[in-house]
């Protein structure tokens, strides 16, 4: 088992190493922003923030605020020198239109056919969408960045039982147990972390899985 | 044509029953000061189209909060607590728009278009009732044009005769609101002389606004 | 018979007085140019030029040309103060949206139905629409400016025979001989050139022409 | 990334047979170097992409002067006898297509919309053999989205990440091209540093770029 306090850290790096020079990515709220933290120096990342820039940079320092310049999570953040400023309508252009090489996103659920189930809990809890079912749609790669379960219980299912973000769009998941990529013929788990056993992913995965020839171990 | 306006000027446009679009993200780039005043004014029933419903102190949040409308046009409201207890108990109609359908809807409006056809909300319950049209081989949402009859919008910097530049993040829907809406209003942060915005930095160009207010920096 | 010399000047006199101040228009090529030169100077009409931008201002002295500047007919022109350029999609949601006031346009044939053929003849002459159909279709009123005859035949028909620009869309004819309504009973003869007669009209015309009970006199 | 790069390597990706969309409009904004090049080049078989055919010696109408392409698809051929010539001769295949659509469809492929729900053409030859979409009790012509292999813009200010800034007309189908094809190169008039151009003031942001081609006042 790996430590708690790790998960969160050992995800991010992860997806981090999914990124190759000039890609265009956007990171969704929470854990998917940390992996900004771990892109290689020598992989030039463009982040896209979908309120309206592309150049995300690091948080500004206190005092350094600038009013006018938020995420998507409406938190301070900078523009990188060579960035550039747009409307939603060209946002959502670069977003949908296939413009965007990665997006990662947090999941309630995601499952055998690559469907995805971020933004709803019906009676309970209805934020909205905002932009994640158009970066899913529009996104050349949808990579989901989550725990592997919630209070123990699976979120790789058969089949979502929440109401869904996209149908069929998600290819890669990335957990603090293992790398799994959606394939036409359903989910193979093609890396494994450390110290972790496959019957222990199985076991915390209500899904098929199917295992990869070449299991690797996770590199974190 | 003076343009130019106090706030009770720029209030004789806010009614009732209206549909108002806002511009902002999270509050950012927008109309704080026309909002507050349209907290005080009181009009009621009102439907209003925006990226989110801000937060319960700030941004179009406060008019959720004041119960001062009826129906919000939206993609998230999250950040905003009251929303969700309103809609909760039946006080405000939500509806929920993924955010690219919402930008390019009010855009669609603006620029004369029929509709928007979308691959976003195929499969989910945002495509529950929509016509679903297939162009070679594959399947869209048909998205109709949203239009208001005000729309509120936050410039940086607004030159005398409505052209409009806005900082950083401040774009957001505001320059296609500018485009469909009857009555365009626009608060500016730094009002200045014509000619200091260069032709080609005009964000959104002065025949879209009616009416500019005085803003300052909120 | 008016001097054929003055009958350009004469529509394009009165087609400028059919602005207000405020508004919006896009003149077309040719004689819908040359209304510009005769707009009250206390009436503030903006132009709009279809290749991107608003403000367009008269020809700049010989040798003040600026390369990046034309309008739609390629010729070099000048920005006034407080205009604004955009790009193709913008430039024709504007015009398509409905924000364009007026847009006055040559014609070869237009018809009692407000039916105008402006952009082809088969066969001889083909240059292709330009933004001659999103601007009549999206225009608030459209007005063809043009000589009442060609070479003698009439222009204004029970139908337009050549390929439309666009179906029902003209609400007013301005020739060298009087101003036309497009109205849902027909053509209306609103007014009329001095020192013309109805029924010289009624013989340059081919349409069904009714006479408007205040008939009045152009004023040019 | 280096995306500058000299013409020889520019021209390693024009090749017979591409769709290639070519920004400006009469010949103000396009990249007449590369145009200059391709002529040079010969490739044949092209279906060129373009608000018009320009002049027979200036713009996009050197291509077709030359006899390189097979299809056009644009508004507009009237300033270039050519075109018209060739294509009463059968030489070449002309799709006419009203200047505003023509826009959106360009805008439909970049930005992954399924189609264009327009009013322009009902009623015309245009509507021959299309979709007709009723929406609310009016109709609209269902126009498809156009890609390109290569789109080749020109940039009057042009930094070296590929961001695009654009003098007074030369913007036209420039910045919607830049969305719409697999490749696409910049001629910069002016090329400039890194964050000479604000970020607010951006007109093509440089991930739609791949190539530039330092090209100077032609």
């Amino acid at each position: 088992m790996i430590d708690k306090s790790l998960v969160r850290e050992i995800i991010a790096k992860r997806v981090a190493k999914e990124f190759k020079d000039g890609d265009v990515v956007n990171l969704g709220i929470g854990l998917p922003t940390e992996v900004a933290n771990y892109i290689d120096k020598d992989v030039e990342v463009i982040l896209q923030s979908e309120n309206g820039f592309i150049g995300l940079g690091p948080t500004p320092k206190e005092g350094e605020e600038n009013k006018d310049l938020v995420n998507a999570g409406g938190k301070f953040v900078t523009i990188l020198n060579g960035g550039a400023c747009f409307d939603s309508a060209m946002s959502f252009a670069i977003i949908r239109g296939g413009h965007v090489d990665a997006t990662v996103l947090g999941a309630l659920q995601v499952d055998e056919e690559g469907n995805l189930a971020n933004w709803m809990i019906p009676g309970k809890m209805v934020p909205g969408m905002g932009g994640a079912m158009d970066l899913v749609v529009g996104a050349k790669k949808v990579i989901v960045a989550m725990e592997h379960t919630a209070k123990g219980a699976p979120k790789i299912l058969k089949r979502c039982t929440l109401p869904l973000t996209a149908a069929k769009e998600v290819n890669l998941i990335v957990t603090e147990m293992g790398v799994i990529e959606v394939t036409p013929n359903g989910l193979v788990l093609k890396e494994i972390a450390p110290d972790t056993t496959v019957e222990e992913v199985k076991a915390a995965t209500e899904a098929e899985l199917t295992i990869s020839p070449d299991l690797k171990v996770m590199e974190i | 044509m003076n343009k130019l306006k106090i706030l009770n000027e720029i209030m004789e446009h806010i009614k009732d029953g209206q549909t108002i679009m806002f511009g902002g993200f999270l509050g950012v780039g927008t109309a704080e000061k026309i909002v507050d005043a349209i907290v005080e004014k009181g009009v009621k029933d009102l439907t209003i189209i925006c990226n989110d419903t801000g937060f319960v102190d700030k941004g179009v949040g406060k008019l959720v909060v004041n119960k001062q409308v009826k129906k919000v046009i939206t993609s998230h409201i999250g950040t905003n607590p009251e929303t969700g207890r309103q809609m909760n108990a039946g006080e405000i109609e939500v509806e929920l728009v993924p955010q690219g359908t919402l930008a390019e809807r009010i855009r669609a409006y603006g620029a004369g278009l029929g509709g928007v056809l979308t691959p976003t909300g195929l499969g989910t319950v945002v495509a529950e009732g929509k016509q679903v049209i297939e162009i070679d081989g594959k399947n869209y949402l048909l998205e109709k044009p949203l239009k208001a009859d005000v729309a509120i919008l936050k410039g940086s910097k607004v030159d005398k005769k409505g052209n409009i530049w806005y900082s950083k993040t401040t774009r957001n829907f505001n320059p296609i609101m500018a485009m469909s809406a009857d009555v365009v209003i626009v608060e500016a942060e730094e009002l200045v002389e014509v000619g200091e915005i260069e032709p080609e930095n005009v964000a959104t160009p002065h025949i879209f606004v009616d009416y500019i207010l005085k803003g300052g920096e909120v």
